[in-house]
């Protein structure tokens, strides 16, 4: 086993112990915490790139072998597995995409609001990519609860009545969800006698019909747990708030929270329930269908009727949500495709929205921010203050770039052109929209039209409430003063707007990647038996010497 | 046995639903801990129960007699994030009540 | 022409917005003038080097691979009619930069309006090159959004703002359907090509689906060009400069919409759906638009409803389905282009000197300014549809299609006296355009009272805007000619019909027609005269009936008030409902399934119930219950309950042959005993009950919530029981109970799942607890209390007073006396404690124990030193370093997973084996006791942080907080 | 017979010690005072640790010592804690 | 500090470690280092180090203690079972104390709460007098009597 | 009770002697516990389980696994050191923080200060 085997464990390896350096570094030496963290968080990028290219690479059996990481040498399913396939290798690549500009712009102030950022920050790495590699359920629970814990942390970062509030329901909520994963998980421990992925997978087509209601039991209160997580409506309330009340960089990297449940559903719902697996095959799709029709609808509505920009942004998390477990219900390869550009498109979206939304909201009158959750911070002098200083220079021609960053978080959440929120909205629309293949004579099935309305209705909704936030913030604030902004708080912003423009511009060999992926996902075989057949080291990794 | 058990999970799951729909963070933080108990208990159960078992590998038990390690190794990573999570539950909650003044979940009093 | 030059000519308008953004901080008016204008005049130039390819009939296309897979690339395609167009777009554009570069004032923003301008330039060039149709939906939205901010640019005024967003939201709208209108029939096709979806025309009207497109494709072009019932926003977009209006609201933007319906007329047009649905619209607002340009007071709003009018006249002449319709339809979109764009510049050259656009005030200005008046009035008889100008050529072709019968119905046969009365309405508002403004008396209420001609390049873009419809009413085949020839059959192909662009054609119905109507509208104005002089703005009957007004109230109804409405009603902000409804949810998520395979619980015989076992349980429900029932009033009973049912869990736990949960159960208990101790201090005191039972709705929700808890117990009992008594599966845990002491190198299985089969579990598990306790620590250094909970207690008050009182004791002797005795034995104790935590960590892998069990232990002997001796005691003798001992768990916990990198092993590899020590024997030695030691190390560490974290707010000083709090909103 | 005498006084004891658990969980539900739930607490540690000893007896096996130890040596602490927020209204002064 | 703060600790420490584990010469040492290790953390907390001067009569008060408790056992149960005798009656007493000792007084209140019928509720270090709770009196003089003359004269020869 | 049958019958006789001893004694404690009027009273019930109560149970397991495992097994011990050690700790505590409680209160049932010797019987206060 060479070094460049282990890279697959590096995502959690290197923030856990990032994170528990900068412990054993004093609070007040900032700078270097902050350098330590960012360097982390580039190797963390690097690593994810590397990942990306070689899971971009798998073509057959052996490589994706290659792709499966027997933790203590113990063979699937005994032991945990990390595995690293299109899909997970994606979502890596999206979460260090969103850490390194989250982390930047952190370092403009927000880092120094509380203690033990960076630490809490790496923590949340490691639970997000713990939580994409694994492919053990009840590992899959842990690392949940490491992200939930990080982003407990984070949340209440910088304190303050709002965040604590939100911070309240958020915890309370997501206890209870840990509480159903722990009973859905062990539910199907108690039916299948298993908790690997892939070994589930082929346990779950020989589970006699009178355990197999159990087993369906237990998937359906271990699906209310990711549901909750994913934000589908009405287990969702307390994702707006929480959102909103987060300090910028910590909503930027948020960003990708719900999405870890969108990750689990769909990589569960099609290797555990996928098509002719077995009798319970699409089980609980009908639920997603619904679910994300409603989970949409409510998102756009409250887009609308959301008066502050995090709310807003707050409630656009659930539009995308919706969107993707809509995509996920219909059940089809090529809407698959589509709803994972949409998903990276959206979550890099969202990620610029929330940190732009501070950068906006600093230059408004005190009338204007009474909305702003930052002020309250800002208002309320403690102990921990974030740094005011001198170094916040009004730089020319700022506003022209707030508003034009502003103007791309608004064309990308309405899905126009020509960013990726476009591309994503037609590669997802012209799957619905043909339902046997191109130029055939077939109708278009009433449900799909249901789904294209509320998708065309939700980029409506965004088009309306970012214009009329975009004319109040920008156009209609006379007296507003200009926002003393930092270069490495817009770059952040900009850099992910870049990534979505990559994404434009590059949207063939992205499309091509997502098909890949969409394609690997409803086939689940290679997976299964890539964990199944990966290979211990050695002959037997510990003897015990009698 | 098995009975009583599941009984027993039935009553603490009940018990512990109702304090979590209560008004009072209290309420919740107490709930939250018996619902732990009800589902550490049934991890623990689904993997069968075994009276006076041996617990321990020895010299000449026979591995099948014990009771299944698995759901116990579940237990004890639930029972120790359970602790974690309370004890962030309830700090959060004395946050919550020194910022709001109240012990109200919603940090107000309902006035309904 | 080489065809790279397309994605050339449609790259330099973005180019040169850019550019021209970048001069942000220039002083200079002409600099971005200028710039733009070359960039407006290379493009000009550059299409009109394509004249010779086009006219022999040849479609140039250029192809950037793209998203293939999706059938999406970035193909430009240019034909007649798109080179006709282009021609239009950058030929006016170039124009209108040069009026621009005057009209604009010193004090505007001037590089951020040319690079809007070229931006939009860009847009539509890309509208009217694209050849695939999803392209041409990009270009679509993105004439939208910078019309949007064209429209909004001087944002200072509300109008501009509200008629931006008007116009956005309309157009933005438009473009969605469009794009699911054109995905649909590209589906229908097997193409988004221009070219394939132009020859499958037969193919798509037959389609299932055609109606749909048609309907969606039409919502698009419609609401792009303004037409009923879309109409509304134009009038609002002008507020925009009038610059932008002489482009976009004449020559470009609303012409996008009337283009499609030409484009896709090969595909699309003649049926029934289409001829009504189009139709319909067309004609509305062919006499809609005209009947209220009558009554405008401002003069771009006439003009704006004027176009409206007259993109109803092209939408109705392409509804025909008849190509030589078709063919007068793209005829009168050229010349209307023409007209309307110099009487827009026009208008705004009577705006730039004289300050208004209120044809109330204006009036007489022909002896300011003769040169312009007789360029408007020129413009103005084009627009009324006057021989010898381009406009009346198109109308006599659309007067001689209403004429004749296409599809018999009603609409048809009412064509001809519709279309005579537009005509009249269009000469009754072409007059009062010219006779309000230029003729009666001088003006004696306007702005700036001294008028006069503007600069000689500000007039010359009307000069030639004019001249152009001089000539192509004068000479239409010499000039026009060919250019349309070549445009309609790049449009109709093989179904080009024969058409005259003749001047005359003897006395024809149309004629009379015309007659009728020149007639008919000077009548009508001069009946009318006196009262438009002073009438409110807006059409009699419909003046009340304000699209504006209806769209703005239907759009704050539904996306604020009903929208608010909706989120609070569907959603909530408060826990319990959020909370209610993840238990119904979870509920249901059981028993669905349960319930739709038929499930019958079969309840085992009761016989091998141990009675003593039954007892304890008795005991755990009980306590539950009870602990449920206290919580509110009695904390503390609740908490000691809590404790009850703990002990039952582990007496549970041991009693099933599980001692590491007893064990481990125990320890969490105590802590958490402790902790929530910790935490009632800060609580608010719960002095009297709040009498809320009597309350029906609190009844009522508490009985629905008792429902919920029922069912909630009721499903898990019956879970935990079903899956209790079935066959226990062939689970992994067979391997794990035959490896864990051959190669697990350890006796107690599920410490050896703990710390090697699962060790990864449990490092992610430590992890959890070291960031929760960084989590505590951080929130409670900005900890503020309550301001009744600051200060001592209740009891420590009443005790100091008690020694304070007493002649030989000082406050604080109560206490000390408290605790003389226990303290000594809780001191003994520590060391005590001590020994049996290693020893339970040390055990651990063979027997009950582990890392996380003495952990704890070890962090409650450090507790009980702060319990026994205050915080101040315990610290003045133990330095503890929890985050030390967190950071080292961890790094401790990878460590030993990483080194077996270097023999080769991946991580957490665990290596056992016995070692032979001289004097002791065999030791274990297994590299899984060192992951342990990392356990070990974080949970004390995690355990004592988060322990002292709170005690220590006890002896914290708090700035007790004299402002009002926050008021909850 | 050794066998019958010990399971019937197993089994007595047992069942003595869980009678004894719930007669110390009365006091904790209906206290009437906390110090009496606090007690009965303690009292119902006491008695499980009992039920642990005897249980040991009864399996033959030593695994349930550690945890009736650790009620034996730590037990007293939340009870310790308890009291002392009685007195004090704060446990951690 | 020296290397072994509290020798009877550590010793103590050592037989608990042998006591929990096995005998073995591992184990002795292991549990040597553990005990020592441990008596150190003692050190950290600076305890009052108490001085037992009388071991002999240690001895002989455990040996009281343990009749008095089977004694007070049975009193107790019979009690419970049979109810109050008539005459008695439970109250509070106060005992003045000479001892000062926190560990004399420390092994005072063992005892006394170890036997059953008697209760440790108050010690006033200002007055030195304990508040002790009887649960079936019939003299109280005979309880002072007691504690003042079987234990504490006992413990006080032991630690002072 | 896989090794039960192994014990000599005088072994199992006192063992089982010891555990009912031991049990017993829990249990009268308990009984006591609900019985007694006062706390103060109350107090005194769970001595006789952590006395005795424990001593017989220890002595029960002591002897059973000595004399099933062939060799002295006393660990056993360590629990009753550590109950005797600590229930004078939470006996005390808890006491005296009752005390506490009653005088706030005003309880006149309970001696004000500790030097005040309340000679009169509280249960007969009780019944006033
Ligand atoms: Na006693
Ligand atoms: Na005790």
């Amino acid at each position: 086993m060479n070094l460049g085997q282990h890279l697959i464990i590096a995502p959690i390896l290197v923030p856990l112990v990032t994170g528990a350096l900068l412990l054993l570094i004093d609070e007040r030496r900032r700078l270097q915490k902050a350098m330590i963290g960012v360097a982390s968080t580039i190797i963390l990028f690097a690593v994810a790139v590397a990942l990306f290219r070689f899971a971009d690479s798998i073509d057959g059996p052996e490589a994706a072998r290659q792709g499966v990481y027997l933790l203590g040498n113990w063979a699937a399913p005994f032991g945990i597995v990390l595995v690293v396939d299109r899909l997970s290798a994606l979502m890596l690549v999206l979460t260090a995409t969103l850490a390194l500009p989250s982390l930047i712009f952190a370092l403009a102030r927000w880092h120094t609001a509380g203690a033990h950022f960076h630490s809490l920050f790496q923590f949340l790495l490691m639970g997000l990519n713990g939580a994409f590699l694994t492919g053990d359920l009840f590992n899959l629970f842990v690392f949940f609860e490491v992200l939930l814990a990080a982003s407990y942390g984070l949340l209440l970062h910088g304190s303050g009545l709002l965040r604590v509030k939100a911070g309240l329901h958020y915890i309370a909520i997501n206890l209870a969800a840990a509480l159903l994963f722990l009973i859905g998980v062990s539910m199907i421990y108690g039916v299948t006698g298993t908790l690997n992925m892939a070994d589930l997978a082929v346990r779950v087509a020989s589970v006699e019909p009178q355990k197999r209601m159990l087993l369906e039991a237990g998937a359906g209160i271990l699906g209310v747990a990711f549901l909750i997580k994913a934000g589908m409506w009405p287990l969702n309330f307390w994702l707006p708030p929480a959102y909103t009340a987060a300090a910028a960089p910590v909503a930027g990297i948020f960003a990708i929270l719900t999405k870890v449940g969108i990750y689990v559903v769909l990589r569960l719902s099609l290797l555990v329930f996928g098509e002719g697996t077995s009798s319970s095959s699409g089980f609980g799709l009908q639920v997603l269908l619904i679910g994300g029709m409603a989970t949409i609808t409510f998102g756009a509505i409250g887009v609308l009727a959301s008066q502050a920009l995090g709310r807003l942004a707050g409630f656009s998390v659930l539009v995308s949500s919706g969107t993707l477990l809509m995509a996920i219900g219909l059940g089809s390869g090529a809407i698959t495709t589509g709803a994972l550009f949409y998903l990276a498109s959206s979550t890099l979206t969202i990620s610029a929205f929330f940190m732009l939304i501070e950068l906006v909201e600093r230059g408004q009158d005190a009338g204007a921010s009474m909305l702003a959750v930052t002020m309250e911070v800002y208002g309320d002098a403690d102990e921990d203050e974030p740094e005011e200083g001198g170094e916040g220079v009004a730089l020319p021609g700022t506003m022209a770039v707030l508003g034009i960053c502003f103007a791309a978080c608004g064309i990308l959440l309405a899905g126009l052109p020509p960013l990726s929120g476009f591309v994503a909205k037609f590669a997802m629309l012209s799957a619905m929209l043909e339902p046997a293949g191109s130029g055939s004579a077939a109708l278009v099935p009433a449900v799909m039209w249901v789904v294209v309305f509320l998708i065309i209705l939700s980029g409506l909704s965004a088009l309306i409430a970012m214009t009329r936030s975009g004319i109040r913030t920008f156009w209609a604030s006379l007296e507003g003063t200009k926002p003393r902004v930092l270069v490495i708080e817009v770059a952040p912003v900009l850099l992910l707007l870049l990534a979505t423009l990559l994404l434009t511009v590059q949207a063939g060999p992205a499309m091509r990647y997502m098909d890949a992926t969409a394609r690997a996902l409803s086939a689940p075989h290679q997976y299964i038996d890539a964990v199944t057949n990966a290979r211990q080291v050695g002959p037997a990794s510990a003897e015990v010497q009698q | 046995m098995e009975l009583v058990l599941s009984l027993g999970i039935g009553i603490m799951t009940g018990s512990g639903v109702w304090l979590i729909l209560r008004p009072r963070t209290y309420q919740v933080i107490i709930g939250l801990s018996l619902l732990s108990y009800a589902v550490n208990l049934f991890i623990f159960g689904v993997g069968g129960l075994k009276v006076n078992g041996p617990a321990i590998l020895a010299d000449g038990t026979e591995a099948a007699a014990l009771s299944d390690p698995v759901p116990q190794a579940l237990v004890l990573t639930a029972i120790v994030i359970g602790f974690a999570t309370t004890a962030l539950f309830l700090v959060v909650l004395l946050a919550a009540r020194g910022l709001t003044g109240t012990d109200h979940v919603d940090g107000r009093e309902q006035s309904q | 022409m080489p065809e790279r030059l397309l994605f050339f000519l449609l790259v330099l308008p973005f180019a040169g917005s850019i550019a021209t953004a970048l001069l942000l901080r220039t002083a200079s008016r002409s600099l971005p003038a200028w710039l733009a204008g070359s960039v407006a005049l290379i493009a000009t130039i550059t299409t009109a080097l394509y004249y010779p390819s086009v006219t022999a009939g040849k479609v140039v296309r250029q192809e950037i691979s793209w998203l293939p897979e999706l059938g999406l690339n970035f193909t430009l395609r240019m034909d007649g009619f798109a080179w006709l167009f282009s021609m239009l777009v950058t030929g006016i554009g170039f124009l209108v930069v040069v009026y621009a570069r005057y009209y604009m004032s010193a004090e505007d923003p001037i590089p951020r309006f040319f690079s809007f301008l070229l931006a939009f330039m860009g847009a539509m060039l890309g509208v009217v090159l694209s050849g695939n149709l999803i392209v041409l939906s990009i270009f679509w939205e993105l004439t939208s959004i910078f019309s949007f901010l064209l429209i909004g640019y001087w944002y200072h005024n509300a109008n501009a703002r509200d008629g931006a967003r008007m116009a956005l939201t309309i157009t933005g709208t438009g473009g969605f359907c469009l794009l699911v209108g054109v995905i649909l029939l590209g589906h229908i096709v097997g193409s988004y090509d221009l070219d394939a979806v132009l020859a499958a025309g037969d193919v798509v009207r037959a389609h299932p689906l055609y109606v749909p497109t048609l309907i969606l494709i039409l919502i698009g072009a419609l609401t792009k060009s303004a037409q009923f019932p879309f109409h509304f926003w134009l009038p609002n977009a002008m507020a925009a400069p009038t610059p932008v209006s002489a482009y976009l609201h004449s020559a470009t933007m609303v012409k996008a919409g009337v283009f499609l319906l030409a484009r896709l007329w090969p595909t699309l047009s003649g049926t029934f759906e289409w001829f009504w649905l189009l139709g319909l619209a067309g004609i509305t607002s062919l006499v809609l638009g005209a009947y209220f340009a009558i009554f405008q007071r401002d003069l771009k709003g006439l003009l704006a409803y004027s176009t409206i009018s007259h993109l109803g006249l092209i939408a109705t002449l392409l509804s025909l389905g008849s190509p030589l319709a078709a063919v007068a339809a793209i005829f009168h979109m050229v010349n209307h282009a023409t007209f309307k764009a110099s009487l827009f510049m026009a208008a705004g050259i009577i705006d730039h000197e004289t300050g208004t656009r209120d044809m109330q005030k204006l009036s007489g200005l022909y002896r300011f300014m003769p040169h312009t008046a007789t360029l408007a009035m020129v413009a103005c008889a084009a627009m009324a549809g006057v021989p010898l100008l381009n406009g009346f050529l198109s109308k006599e072709m659309f007067f001689a299609e209403a004429v004749e019968t296409h599809a018999d119905s009603i609409l048809d046969r009412a064509l001809p006296y519709i279309a005579t009365i537009y005509g009249a309405f269009s000469v009754a508002y072409s007059i009062r355009f010219i006779h309000t403004v230029f003729f009666g008396p001088p003006p004696t209420d306007i702005p700036n009272p001294h008028p006069h001609e503007p600069p000689r390049w500000m007039r010359f873009p009307v000069e030639s805007l004019v001249f152009a419809c001089l000539i192509v009413g004068i000479v239409p085949s010499m000039s026009i000619g060919p250019f349309l020839s070549t445009a309609v059959l790049s449009v109709l192909g093989t179904e080009t019909p024969h058409y005259s662009l003749a001047v005359w054609h003897g006395i024809t119905l149309p004629l009379m027609m015309s007659v009728v109507a020149m007639v008919g509208g000077t009548i009508l104005y001069s009946l009318l005269q006196k009262y438009l002089a002073h009438c409110e703005d807006g059409p009699p009957i419909f003046r009340h009936l304000r699209g504006q007004r209806i769209f703005e109230r239907i759009l704050v109804t539904v996306s604020w008030k009903w929208a608010r409405w909706v989120e609070a009603n569907l959603g909530t902000r408060r826990l319990q409902p959020q909370l209610r409804l993840v238990a119904g949810f979870s509920f249901a998520a059981a028993a669905i399934p349960l319930y739709l395979s038929g499930f019958e619980p079969k309840l085992a015989p009761l016989a091998q119930v141990d009675p003593a076992f039954a007892m304890i349980w008795i005991i755990g429900m009980l306590s539950a219950v009870s602990a449920a029932l206290l919580a509110k009033y009695h904390r503390v009973a609740a908490l000691v309950l809590l404790g009850g049912s703990g002990v039952v869990t582990c007496i549970t736990f041991a009693w099933l042959s599980a001692p590491d949960l007893a064990i481990t159960q125990l320890v969490v208990e105590i802590v958490t005993t402790v902790l929530l101790l910790l935490g009632l201090r800060w609580l608010p005191k719960r002095v009297g009950k709040i009498d809320e039972s009597t309350m029906l709705s609190a009844r009522l929700r508490r009985l629905r919530d008792f429902g919920l808890a029922v069912a909630c117990g009721a499903g898990m009992s019956i879970l935990a029981y079903a899956v209790m008594m079935q066959p226990v599966p062939d689970t992994i845990a067979n391997y794990f109970l035959d490896n864990a002491y051959t190669q697990g190198g350890g006796k107690n299985v599920v410490n050896v799942i703990l710390v090697d089969f699962r060790g990864f579990d449990t490092m992610g598990e430590i992890t959890v607890l070291g960031i929760v306790a960084l989590t505590v620590f951080a929130l409670l250094r900005r900890f503020r209390p309550a301001s009744e909970s600051i200060g001592t207690t209740e009891q420590q008050q009443i005790q100091n007073a008690f020694d304070d009182a007493q002649p030989d004791r000082k406050p604080g002797d109560t206490v000390r006396d408290y605790l003389l005795v226990p303290s000594v034995v809780m001191q003994w104790m520590f060391p005590v404690i001590i020994t049996f935590a290693i020893y339970l960590f040390l055990r651990g892998h063979d027997l009950p124990g582990g890392g996380f069990a003495g952990g704890i232990t070890m962090a409650i002997a450090f507790l009980l030193q702060y319990l026994g001796g205050g915080t101040r005691w315990a610290e003045d003798r133990l330095r503890i370093l929890p985050l030390r001992w967190i950071a080292l768990g961890l790094l401790i916990a990878v460590a030993t997973g990483v080194g077996s990198w270097f023999v080769g092993y991946p991580f957490l590899s665990s290596h056992s084996q016995y070692v032979a020590l001289p004097f002791i024997g065999k030791v274990p030695a297994a590299s899984a006791l060192l992951f342990d030691l990392g356990v070990f190390s974080l949970v004390v560490g995690a355990t004592v942080l988060i322990l002292i974290a709170i005690a220590h707010q006890s002896i914290r000083t708090y700035r007790i907080r004299t402002e009002p709090k926050p008021e909850d909103t | 017979m050794s066998a019958t005498i010990l399971y019937w006084s197993l089994t007595a004891a047992q069942l003595m010690l869980s009678i004894a658990m719930a007669l110390a969980l009365l006091r904790m539900v209906f206290g009437p005072r906390a110090q009496d739930r606090v007690l009965g607490l303690d009292a119902l540690y006491l008695n499980s640790m009992l039920l642990l000893l005897v249980f040991g007896i009864g399996s033959g096996r030593t695994i349930y010592f550690e945890a009736a130890l650790i009620i034996g040596l730590l037990g007293f602490v939340s009870t310790v804690a308890l009291a002392k927020f009685l007195m004090r209204g704060e446990v951690i002064e | 500090m020296s290397v072994l703060p509290y020798p009877l600790l550590a010793l103590s420490l050592l037989l608990m470690w042998l006591i929990l584990n096995s005998f073995s010469v591992g184990h002795l040492l292991l549990g040597s280092a553990i005990a020592i290790f441990a008596s150190w953390s003692m050190a950290a907390l600076r305890p009052n180090k108490p001085r037992i001067r009388r071991w002999d009569l240690l001895a002989r008060l455990l040996a009281i203690v343990l009749y008095d408790i089977i004694l007070s056992n049975i009193a107790v149960v019979a009690l419970i079972l049979t109810g109050r005798r008539p005459g008695h009656h439970s109250a509070f007493l106060a005992v003045p104390l000479d001892l000062k000792d926190p560990t004399g007084l420390a092994l005072l209140s063992v005892i006394v709460t170890s036997t059953p019928g008697t209760a440790w509720i108050e010690y006033n270090s200002s007055e030195g007098t304990l508040l002790m709770h009887i649960l079936d009196v019939e003299d109280e003089t005979e309880w002072i009597d007691i504690v003042k003359n079987r234990y504490e004269r006992l413990l006080r020869e032991i630690f002072e | 009770m896989s090794h039960a049958a192994d014990l000599p019958l005088w072994a199992a006789i006192v063992v089982s002697a010891f555990l009912l001893l031991g049990a017993g004694l829990a249990l009268i404690g308990m009984i006591g516990f609900t019985q007694l009027p006062t706390f103060y009273q109350r107090l005194h019930a769970p001595t006789l389980g952590t006395s005795w109560g424990t001593g017989g149970v220890v002595m029960a397991s002591m002897i059973y696994f000595s004399v099933i495992g062939g060799r002295p097994v006393f660990h056993e011990i360590l629990i009753g050191i550590f109950v005797t050690v600590t229930t004078p700790v939470t006996l005390m505590l808890l006491a005296q923080a009752a005390l506490h409680r009653d005088r706030a209160e005003g309880d006149p049932d309970v001696p004000s200060v500790s030097a005040t010797v309340s000679p009169q019987d509280d249960e007969q206060r009780l019944e006033q």
